[in-house]
């Protein structure tokens, strides 16, 4: 068998096996009527090194033994397969942002009294990491709280021009009364939920078998 | 055993069918299946159509020519002994036995040849269509085994991904959902107080949250700067209120350097952080 | 970014992913920043599957996208990674996969018509756990039995883009027809009924498998 051949069963091996395998591990594919002995191996695994070379793979060595890997460049590609699933924002921290948003600049405690609870200071925080909210100064009175306004990003992520783009209070009744009138309240958000996952589902689900009987 | 009567049954010539003549009645010490064996015989097939394929096959009958009264005395034969091996049998044995008897009394029966209408099917029409929509069947899982199949034949590739801090994408967020969230709070929040939320509360803090934005990017603004003339007077008062309510909440500061210079807006809390003791 | 990055790019990600992916996944792999549509990553998965010429790697297509592949001529090597023999599917399960494949939608009760035997609940248990088969509805009749059909996963198991690429089903033979041809030529019928067993039939029309490529 020449190495080329014994090369090319190698990469094969590796890339069925997806894990790191030893030389014997590897010697132990082969057939005895191959002949392959361990320097043949080795040798191999150096001409698979060489044919990688220019490609998305690399061999490399590790405590286990060898391993085809997908180069390190790659990583931010790679990783966008594992993005995890966007969870969906908590009721609170939506009622806490349509606050900030809508009576900027406000205090947490003055959400909090619109609210009629406590506002817990993890949705302050994301809403800061996702920089949506920020700080714009405090109010001068006993406590200095923090005066929370929305920011650009904020626009940006809703599409939004400016504030006053917002739908105003007026649409908000509307909503209402549409919602009364179809009587879609609590079940409609709920379906518009259900939408939403229905949309993230995988092609998988896609697949229909018509009839026509 | 009356063995010319058997063969009288026959339409073609099948010198082994004596070895099956004899099964009918008692188990024969030549029958090339051990009869320990007999159940994994069975097992062998998927059922009654699979068993009369294999004695129609057997035979070199082709399954639109089947000699019913053959093929169901074979299969007889089979049930006989697996039940008085006291085996037991799946009932789908039994009912095909059943069908087969009943096809096999009627093939018996003169056919009214000259008769119109359907009297003149042949009986054996449901079996064969049966038989040869199962044969097809049975060949197509043939035909699928056959294909390569992943894991068994071919095998995907896998490589060890780079290692890389994995991206979290935050969640989306729809304009509407936000609505829905300031509706709800809003209702809950009528419970408490009346509130009076007017459009022009909206602009107002709208104007306010626009010179924080602007005042976010320069740290210093000229007073001017924040009137835009082109709005009108509704519109320069509004700013005007803005900057009052924003400078009474302790947000800003007016800064001038000396009697009639240029009057700056500046943000209080750079101020308020440097003083801070 | 030229067509030999985006191939790179490809070839990572389908090696790091080990499963099939659709063009749609593909793209989504890019950022906006990086400005590669549909037609380039097309292009790309071409200069791909020329670039993996030579290699014990193949691109290949099935019914839910790309993916890269060991070439079969490695079967025997890789098969021996594995202790245990590949597992063997028995006839009954076989036989029961072919109809839902064939005769798709069907119920139960329909394959066990055709086979002449009850069909255990284990064989569809199987099948459903390796995703080769779900339910797509019920039979609007008493009972509301269940209706089976193939997944896109049964597809990539035995490497199929689409339903019609199953191997055909034997024709029926109908039996007036052939009595007819029996009573012309007494002699030598069962030479020309074993021709007659041409397998030219396709599978059934009544299904089709919804593609969106």
């Amino acid at each position: 068998m020449t190495l080329d051949a014994v090369s090319k069963i190698l990469q094969a091996v590796l890339l069925a096996c997806g894990k790191a395998m030893t030389v014997e591990q590897l010697i132990a594919i082969f057939g005895l009527e191959d002949g392959v002995n361990h320097e043949q191996v080795v040798q191999a695994l150096q001409t698979l090194r060489v044919a990688l070379e220019g490609s998305a793979l690399e061999l490399v060595q590790v405590a286990s033994g060898f391993r085809v890997q997908v180069r390190a460049e790659f990583g931010p590609y790679v990783s966008r397969l594992w993005e995890e699933r966007p969870q969906k924002y908590s009721r609170a921290l939506l009622e806490t942002l349509a606050l900030i948003a809508y009576r900027q600049p406000i205090t947490r405690g003055e959400i909090e009294d619109i609210r009629g609870v406590a506002v817990s200071t993890q949705i302050i925080r994301t809403l800061q990491e996702r920089e949506w909210v920020r700080i714009a100064g405090h109010r001068d009175v006993p406590g200095r709280p923090a005066l929370l306004v929305t920011t650009r990003l904020f626009l940006d992520a809703f599409g939004l021009k400016r504030l006053s783009d917002l739908p105003s209070l007026a649409a908000l009744r509307d909503l209402d009364q549409i919602n009364a009138e179809l009587n879609l309240t609590e079940a409609g958000q709920n379906e518009q939920n259900g939408l939403m996952m229905a949309k993230d589902a995988q092609p998988h689900d896609d697949f229909q078998v018509e009839e026509h009987e | 055993m009356n063995e010319p009567a058997v063969h009288a049954l026959l339409q073609t010539e099948m010198p082994f069918a004596l070895v099956y003549g004899k099964a009918l009645t008692k188990i024969p010490e030549d029958l090339y299946i051990p009869p320990d064996a007999l159940e994994v015989f069975l097992e062998a097939f998927e059922g009654p159509l699979d068993l009369l394929l294999y004695l129609i096959r057997r035979q070199n009958m082709d399954i639109l020519d089947i000699q019913v009264a053959e093929i169901t005395r074979q299969y007889m034969g089979y049930i006989d002994i697996m039940q008085s091996m006291k085996f037991e049998l799946a009932a789908e044995y039994l009912v095909m036995a059943a069908m087969l008897g009943e096809i096999k009394s009627r093939c018996l029966l003169p056919r009214p040849r000259d008769t119109q209408g359907e009297d003149g099917e042949d009986p054996r029409a449901e079996l064969i269509r049966r038989l040869q929509e199962y044969e097809r069947y049975k060949q197509a899982a043939l035909d699928l085994d056959a294909l390569p199949m992943e894991g068994r034949d071919f095998f995907v590739a896998i490589a060890t991904a780079p290692i890389y801090t994995r991206l979290h994408a935050p969640p989306e967020v729809e304009l509407d959902e936000l609505l829905l969230a300031l509706r709800d709070v809003l209702k809950r929040a009528e419970l408490y107080e009346s509130h009076h939320v007017g459009h022009e509360g909206l602009s107002l803090r709208e104007r306010m949250a626009d010179i924080l934005q602007a005042l976010q990017e320069d740290e210093f603004l000229s007073f001017f700067a924040l009137f835009h003339v082109e709005e009108g007077r509704l519109g320069v008062v509004v700013s005007f209120i803005a900057l009052l309510e924003l400078i009474k909440e302790g947000l800003l500061d007016l800064v001038q350097a000396e009697s009639f210079a240029p009057i700056y807006v500046r943000h209080r809390r750079t101020q308020t952080e440097e003083l801070a003791p």
